[in-house]
């Protein structure tokens, strides 16, 4: 069960690699993403009646906490795949990018979702390292997708920064591993997580501590804690859109997600003081940089990159603060921001789509001339913002609960005015982009720019047969409609109502992560 | 039991909003770009007579809640860490029948006005759910269930803000109006959550008896709660989004959010530091209040003499307002702490009776502009004129508005300023000079606010729609349509028996558990007096028909006295002007009125000192800071790649010399 | 007594009837201080009635506004001038009081001024009918003047009120608790300023002129003839004498009568002349002895009556009497 | 303690001080051809150690990671950037962004932060504690470098240089933890490498020139 998790997209992959018709390779992501969805589903019943799919120790393994990670993967793939078809196609059609990169992206894509799923699902932290170090050198790889000079350049950043940060998170990989040795009287150590879990009170604090700041630099790099998350405006806004929604919705939490698992070890070991602190200096820190950094922000996908940030920070705070309520909190919020940031990032791409700018102040007048869009961006914002009846709401409400019933009142004074600032800069940015009068050269009910596409930036290959054809029929913007829909929906669910088995899920993982 | 009341209550307050969902969206998909505008008529015609409807049971629920003294909660636990919970009867029932009768109206008057307007189906789905979170802030009866209400009334009046996408200023004052509201929520949110933290729980009655030990938890809770409510009531100086934001809504939903959603600010102010915090305030919480009030009242009511947008006018006298119902508030903690429950109680009585009128001829006044606006064009009164010819009823709507919020006799503004006029005297006559000294110069406020008042609104309703015409569309206006004159006249009918049978009022605000309108004297339903400590009285309705006898004996005298007299219709004198009008045209005449003649020259001066007050001196060198310090970050972000790595290193070594 | 009762009831007549000789006696006076004959003392019946007979014009532009503003006007002087205790404060009955409820008294003094301020909100827009300049620039002015005026005499009345503990008008005169404190006397500066400036007089308005840019009241009226005019004039003589009546029982309430003694109520009506003609010299002397303030020089005038009504009831606080 | 051992640590002590040597050394050098061969004396060290190590331990697994860092740190890497560095004519480093004589101290006293830090009872035994030291050492010193050269081949190497560092730790702290995870990390490792020589190559048509003051048109 497990394993067809990792080899329904690697078999997705192959089919990318080794048929070249648009039309099977586009239908076979779709369908991977689609099967991996049901599976996760299944594993996540499987982990609320208690069982563990696979065996600790084993290769793969998931816990209520993997399942639950492992759904959020998986759904959000599926919603991306459904998008990428109609917005790499756009991107195609219009010649910013060949059909050589087009298939390109689809066998990064699936990749990319593989590397991703094998996080959580690694027992070994070592082999989760690998995971998540494959994950910067795919999604680099996407990050660079069009080849252009500042999209190149993010790449760089992007794998440089993440490079030398993961190498941080390997180096305290090794040093958990040698206090276990320790524990272990000196014998061979581990690195299963279950085990180090086992034997954590066992474990030299001084040692551990040394592992967990370097984990949490290294695997902060990766998961956008400020101060050391200066790659992730950059690829934010380079990356094609479905990538960027990726990027924030999933590829953030699953690094976040190491250093969780980390930090439970770290915990039982050193106590729950030292992780506290850690998560509330990066927390903070997140928060407030984001929140003024956002202030002026005139770029949308910069924007939205700065508000992961923000939403990163809050989910440090959330676990730092601890307690069921902030387990709870952390989690939530974990799958709100997946579905949050995606959906706004599916926006700024149907925006470039029709303005052919996510820049700011240039465009406006979106909720005129796309009323769908605009009315499920606003929603987005809104939800982004932590504004009720929003999922983000509910989260953010149970982190500020946990907050004051630990009597943390900087921390909190400090998050609701960063969080005033927040709201300013979406609302201003955004606000400006959705509001006025369209300021297009399209005309209103045309989803695409009239304009002749531009030169590609590489050459097609010679004698390449391009199939140019939509691979999705109908009505253009029908599909990534309903999908936003979907996700908008599902924020407003979240606010109000959160289902029995993900609450369940949730609290269950919670508990994991309280020990 | 609960169940049952769940069925009664629940439903017809979120199925204004469900029906307009439903309906909207059949709107949406049967209409491609340019459907028949006949159908979009009827169909937000249907939407807004589903609201009135919607509107109509609670507000006849809670008023009968009300009178018996019945109350009933609810708990939707919607997941398990969220539970929504809510309450009727009491404080919160008064002000659900507020909602309920101003959102009757406002939404039969909606159903003409906006089959003139090009009201799209968001705004038609926003405007149900504005009523329906209004209905839920009022019914919350747990901080999560507020908290959801509030955001939900606050955000959805954002988007109706900003849903005239023409006008560009419109998503600027919307943006204001959002962060503004947005940074008083993260108040009240901190607010709550001081609460959490004193009694671990997070129902209201729960927290009620969890804080009555709190000491200084208490007044942080207080100040808290003060500053974000003081927000969406529009205290100076945390007004300023509101003259911005009202006028740049769509005159329905000005009248709801200046008629009842900034009471919702009063109703918290209320909530927590009379209900929540049991009613026990220290002195200078009181203080805090009456300052606020006073402040409010003269800044607000000064501003708006001063404005010629005839819907920033409203904006700015609803701060007055709001001013003159904290007035009452403050005085009525002071009274309260001072142990004297009666007074206490009158203070109280005056300011919730000032809410329900205000609300009323808010709503109405707002519903009149709006119907001048839409008839004119313009929101600039010196462009307007004359209209009451070519709008006679409005014009009487808007009249009968003005007298009552100028609090003239007999009409409604009138009882509850007297009420609160009384119970500041009574203030000055206690024992505590400190306390004296505070009441005293709240009624010179309160003073000072009536004749501006009525100076504001004689140019008002003056320049809009006495005279001729200025301007070519004020000369084509016509008369409103039937709705929207119902929706104006069942108000303009209220401000009338709100004034003369004032004792009806408050024998209902006298059921209200609130600390001291228990002991509220007895009232007779005509008559006003006030006993005790004081002792005076008024008996509107003998007022009300000394007037009209008044008014017939001078009407009957000259017949009486016999003899014809012929009338004749000419131009007027004018002090033989007309004999010049080639060169006098009517325009110029009145800008005369406003420009040339030196005491108003020497007004706007002196005035516009005072107006951007709070902006000058606290808002804008904020933002500017702030801006600065954004700019300066900026650079922190330089793109450059050595600098970013620079960043891990530092942090690591930083952490390894702290922690490791 | 039986009739005492009755009496209360009806004491408003005297204002009604009284007040056009109120207006001709100040005439009178200013015509002797200026060495002239002047007009007879019932010059204004006069007027009146000549101004009733006469046929009436009106503007085009006018709306029915223009129309139902005399009518308003009047009848808010009038239902003011039923409030106020003439010459006796009875315990009972008085014609608006809340008698039936309890409360002694005959009127509520706020009641009176916010009743005179609805006339006042009438004559305003009465001005603005006609959409004229000059009916606008008086309506202004007078909103304008009234922005001080009122606040000062609400003041004022303030000072009486808190020392006799009620804003009834029957119980400050009654009270007569005390007399010509400090408090009272600053007081009482205030409120024959606020007077002055209710009643059009010198240096506010000036009341015989039609000179086109000093006029306020006049301006407002400009456009009135015939039998509306003269109901705007009766008006007009009304609010003075209601004015100088309500003068009277707030600051000299001696020999104010109680309920229903016979003798008492005549002496007191007699008493009640004889303080209405001091005020009427007052107010004569007043006016002949000052020259009309430019329009802007006003708010410093009424500035200071603002004041001196502040300072009265601080000095009451502070004093406590 | 067999007096095996204290050969042992003197041997190791000696190859791992080298290593940080050469990694301080490469804070003067500016000629590309001799920045290269200090990372190659660098891994030769590290492949050195392992091989000691694996003989007085006598674990054959380390034999493997010996051979296999050997090979791909030694061998493949070295001559993948020198066909790099060819290809793309790059022979001087430009002026750092930090003059030589600085750039000793600040590492120096990185090396200070780090002994002083790890001194604080992590170790049990005595064999790990010189390597892991110098090990972390070696892995900021990388990134210092990083943070002063501006030509991109450089961050390269830098970051190949942390590499070896970080197998110095885990090396050092686990005695080769499992074959396959080596392998893992090396294979990682190596895609790293290539996927950056691809960027280089894709940096250098793009931009025309592989200076990295080049590359901030993304800020704010």
């Amino acid at each position: 069960m497990l394993l067809s998790l990792i080899l329904i997209p690697l078999a997705a992959a192959l089919i990318c690699l080794l048929i070249d018709s648009r039309r099977v390779y586009e239908y076979a992501t779709v369908l991977s993403c689609t099967a991996i969805s049901g599976i996760a589903l299944v594993i996540a019943g499987a982990a609320l009646s208690g069982g563990i799919a696979g065996s600790p120790g084993g290769a793969i393994y998931a816990d209520a906490l993997s399942a639950f990670m492992v759904v959020v993967i998986t759904l959000l793939s599926l919603a991306t795949s459904v998008y990428s078809i109609e917005y790499m196609g756009g991107e195609l059609e219009h010649g910013h990018i060949d059909a050589k990169a087009h298939r390109y992206y689809y066998l990064l894509y699936n990749l990319f979702i593989l590397t991703m799923l094998l996080v959580p699902l690694a027992d070994n932290l070592a082999v989760m390292w690998m995971a998540i170090e494959g994950t910067t050198l795919v999604s680099a790889l996407l990050v660079g997708l069009y080849r252009k000079r500042s999209s190149v350049e993010a790449a760089w950043k992007y794998i440089i920064l993440c490079t030398v940060g993961i190498t941080f998170a390997l180096l305290g990989t090794f040093i958990f591993y040698y206090a276990s040795s320790g524990a272990s009287g000196g014998g061979r150590g581990a690195l299963e997580w279950t085990a180090l879990l086992a034997m954590a009170p066992r474990l030299n604090p001084a040692t551990v501590r040394l592992g967990f700041i370097l984990i949490v630099v290294g695997y902060g790099t990766k998961a956008g804690l400020a101060p050391v998350h200066n790659w992730l405006p950059d690829a934010h806004s380079e990356a094609p859109t479905p990538i960027s929604a990726l990027l924030s919705g999933i590829l953030l939490n699953c690094a976040f997600y190491g250093i969780l698992r980390f930090a439970v070890i770290a915990r039982a070991s050193l106590g729950y003081p030292f992780v506290r602190d850690m998560m509330f200096l990066f927390g903070i820190s997140s928060v407030v940089a984001a929140s003024i950094f956002m202030l002026i922000q005139r770029n949308a996908k910069r924007l939205l990159a700065y508000s992961s940030i923000e939403h990163m920070g809050i989910i440090a705070l959330s676990f730092g603060v601890g307690g069921p309520f902030g387990f709870y909190a952390a989690l939530l919020h974990i799958l709100n921001h997946a579905i949050g940031k995606p959906l706004m990032f599916f926006v700024t791409g149907r925006i470039k789509g029709r303005y052919d700018t996510v820049e700011t102040e240039q465009a406006a007048g979106v909720i005129k001339a796309m009323p769908l869009v605009g009315a499920v961006g606003f929603i987005g914002i809104m939800a982004l913002a932590g504004a009720p009846p929003f999922g983000m709401f509910v989260s953010e409400f149970l982190m500020l609960k946990a907050l004051a019933a630990g009597g943390h009142w900087v921390i909190m004074g400090v998050f609701l005015a960063a969080g005033g600032m927040v709201f300013y800069g979406l609302l201003r940015s955004f606000g400006g982009m959705f509001l006025g009068a369209p300021t297009s050269p399209a005309p209103v009910g045309q989803s695409m720019p009239a304009h002749p596409p531009a030169p590609p930036r590489i050459p097609l290959p010679v004698g390449a047969d391009v199939d140019r054809r939509p691979a999705v029929r109908g009505f253009r913007g029908l599909s990534s409609g309903i999908v936003m829909l979907l996700m908008a929906a599902a924020l407003l669910m979240l606010g109000l109502y959160i289902p029995g088995p993900l609450d369940r899920l949730i609290t269950l993982s919670a508990g994991i992560i309280g020990g | 039991m609960t169940g049952a009341f769940l069925r009664i209550k629940l439903p017809p307050t979120f199925f204004s909003f469900y029906g307009n969902l439903s309906i909207a969206f059949e709107m949406e998909t049967d209409r491609p770009e340019t459907a028949s505008s006949k159908t979009t008529g009827k169909l937000s015609s249907a939407c807004y007579l589903l609201c009135a409807a919607g509107c109509l049971f609670p507000g006849l629920l809670a008023l009968r809640d009300l009178l018996l003294g019945y109350s009933w909660h609810v708990s939707l636990p919607l997941s398990g860490v969220l539970t929504l919970s809510f309450r009727g009867g009491g404080l919160s029932a008064y002000f659900v029948v507020i909602l309920s009768i101003l959102g009757f109206c406002v939404s039969v008057y909606s159903v003409g006005y906006a089959r003139h307007s090009s009201a799209s189906w968001p705004s038609l789905l926003l405007y149900g759910i504005f009523v329906s979170s209004m209905y839920a802030v009022f019914y919350s009866a747990n901080i999560p269930a507020f908290l959801v209400s509030w955001e939900t009334m606050s955000l959805s009046s954002y988007f109706l803000v900003v849903s005239d996408t023409k006008n560009p200023e419109s998503a600027r004052a919307g943006l204001l109006y959002a962060v503004m509201t947005h940074i008083g929520t993260a108040f009240i949110m901190a607010a709550f959550m001081v609460m959490y933290f004193a009694t671990g729980s997070l129902e209201f009655t729960a927290i009620k008896a969890g804080l009555s030990g709190a000491g200084g938890l208490r007044s942080v809770i207080f100040v808290l709660a003060l500053t974000g409510f003081g927000t969406k009531a529009g205290i100076i100086p945390l007004h300023t989004w509101l003259p911005r934001a009202h006028p740049a809504a769509p005159s329905n939903v000005s009248a709801l959010m200046s008629g009842v959603m900034i009471k919702s600010g009063i109703y918290g102010i209320l909530l927590v530091s009379l209900d929540i915090l049991g009613g026990q305030p220290t002195l200078w919480w009181g203080v805090a209040v009456l300052s606020a009030g006073a402040v409010s009242s003269v800044m607000g009511i000064m501003h708006a003499l001063m404005e010629r947008d005839i819907k920033r006018l409203l904006a700015y006298s609803s701060v007055e307002n709001v001013g003159i119902i904290l007035l009452g508030i403050g005085a009525s903690m002071i009274f309260s702490f001072n142990n004297l429950p009666s007074l206490a109680g009158l203070a109280l009585a005056a300011a919730l009776y000032h809410v329900f009128n205000h609300a009323v001829f808010k709503g109405l006044l707002f519903m009149g502009a709006g119907s001048a606006v839409h008839a004119t064009g313009t929101k600039n009164m010196e462009e307007m004129g004359g209209l009451i010819k070519r709008m006679p009823w409005t014009g009487l709507f808007f009249l009968v508005g003005s007298v009552a919020i100028c609090a003239l006799p007999p009409f409604n503004g009138f009882m509850s300023e007297w009420l609160t006029f009384q119970s500041l005297i009574m203030g000055i006559k206690t024992s505590v000079v400190l306390t004296k000294t505070f009441m005293l110069l709240a009624g010179a406020a309160l003073a000072l606010t009536g004749a501006l008042a009525a100076s504001s609104f004689v140019k008002a309703f003056g320049i809009t729609f006495l005279g001729v015409p200025r301007s070519q569309k004020a000369e084509g206006a016509h008369e409103s349509s039937a709705s929207m004159l119902l929706g104006m006249g069942i108000l303009s009918l209220l401000c009338l028996l709100l004034g003369i049978f004032p004792g009806y009022m408050l024998r209902l605000i006298s059921n209200i558990p609130l600390p001291g309108l228990g002991s509220l004297p007895q009232f007779t339903p005509g008559a006003f007096a006030v006993t005790g400590v004081a002792s005076s009285g008024v008996l509107p309705i003998v007022l009300l028909g000394a007037l009209l006898a008044g008014a017939a004996f001078v009407f009957a005298f000259p017949r009486l006295a016999g003899g014809r007299r012929k009338t004749t219709k000419t131009d007027p004198w004018d002090c033989g002007s007309r004999i010049f009008k080639k060169i006098y045209k009517p325009r110029k005449e009145v800008r005369i009125e406003y420009i040339v003649k030196p005491f108003f020259t020497r007004e706007i001066e002196y005035r516009s000192e005072i107006t951007p007050l709070a902006e000058a001196y606290f808002y804008r060198p904020f933002v500017r800071a702030l801006h600065n310090v954004a700019h300066f970050a900026k650079r922190l972000q330089s793109g450059n790649l050595q600098l970013y790595l620079g960043y891990i290193l530092g942090t690591l070594v930083v952490l390894l010399v702290v922690w490791g | 007594m039986w009739y005492g009762d009755r009496v209360n009831n009806f004491q408003f007549i005297l204002i009604l009837l009284l007040s056009p000789l109120a207006q001709g006696i100040i005439k009178k006076i200013k015509a002797m201080m200026q060495g002239r004959v002047g007009a007879p003392l019932l010059q204004p019946y006069y007027d009146l009635a000549r101004l009733f007979k006469k046929d009436m014009v009106i503007p085009r532009t006018a709306s029915w506004i223009f129309h139902a503003a005399p009518y308003v006007v009047f009848s808010s002087v009038l239902a003011a001038s039923m409030l106020v205790p003439v010459f006796s404060a009875g315990q009972s009955t008085g014609f608006l009081a809340g008698g039936g409820i309890g409360v002694s008294g005959t009127g509520d003094i706020i009641a009176i001024i916010y009743t005179l301020a609805l006339g006042r909100f009438f004559l305003a827009l009465g001005g603005l009918d006609a959409g004229t300049a000059f009916g606008g620039e008086g309506s202004s002015r007078e909103m304008s003047v009234a922005i001080l005026v009122e606040p000062s005499m609400m003041l004022a009345v303030f000072t009486a009120a808190v020392a006799s503990g009620s804003t009834n008008l029957g119980v400050i005169a009654g009270s007569g608790s005390v007399f010509f404190s400090p408090a009272h006397v600053l007081a009482l500066a205030a409120f024959f300023v606020a007077v002055i400036a209710e009643t059009g007089r010198i240096p506010v308005d000036n009341p015989d002129t039609h000179l086109e840019l000093t006029m306020i009241h006049e301006g407002m009226l400009l456009e009135y003839s015939g039998k509306y005019l003269a109901i705007m004039e009766w008006a007009h003589y009304m609010k003075q004498m209601l004015l100088f009546t309500l003068a009277a029982d707030l600051f000299f309430p001696y020999g104010i009568a109680g309920a229903g003694a016979g003798f008492g109520i005549a002496a007191a009506a007699g008493l009640w002349a004889g303080k209405m003609l001091i005020l009427c010299f007052g107010m004569a002397l007043a006016e002949s002895t000052r020259a009309k303030m430019r329009f802007f020089q006003l708010p410093s005038l009424l500035g200071a009556a603002f004041v001196l009504s502040a300072l009265s009831i601080i000095t009451f606080i502070m004093t406590g009497k | 303690m067999p007096k095996a051992w204290v050969v042992v640590y003197s041997i190791t002590d000696f190859i791992t001080i080298g290593m940080l040597l050469t990694v301080v050394a490469m804070n003067s050098l500016k000629r590309m051809e001799s920045f290269l061969r200090a990372y190659t004396i660098n891994s030769l060290l590290l492949a050195l150690l392992m091989a000691v190590s694996a003989f007085y331990l006598d674990a054959a697994h380390l034999y493997i990671a010996a051979a296999v860092t050997l090979v791909s740190k030694g061998v493949v890497i070295p001559f993948l950037l020198k066909k790099v560095v060819r290809q793309l004519k790059i022979t001087h480093e430009v002026e750092p962004n930090i003059n030589t004589p600085l750039s000793l101290v600040i590492s120096s006293i990185l090396v200070v932060v780090v002994y002083s830090s790890l001194s604080r009872g992590i170790f049990i035994e005595g064999f790990t504690e010189n390597p892991l030291k110098v090990s972390i050492s070696i892995i900021l010193i990388s990134l210092f470098i990083m943070i002063t050269r501006k030509k991109a081949v450089t961050q390269v190497i830098g970051l190949l240089l942390m590499e070896n560092g970080l197998f110095l730790a885990g090396f050092s702290l686990t005695y080769g933890m499992s074959t396959i995870i080596e392998l893992g990390v090396v294979f990682d490792v190596l895609m790293g490498v290539i996927i950056l020589g691809v960027f280089l190559s894709q940096i250098k048509k793009t931009f025309i020139d592989l200076d990295l003051d080049k590359l901030t048109t993304l800020k704010g």
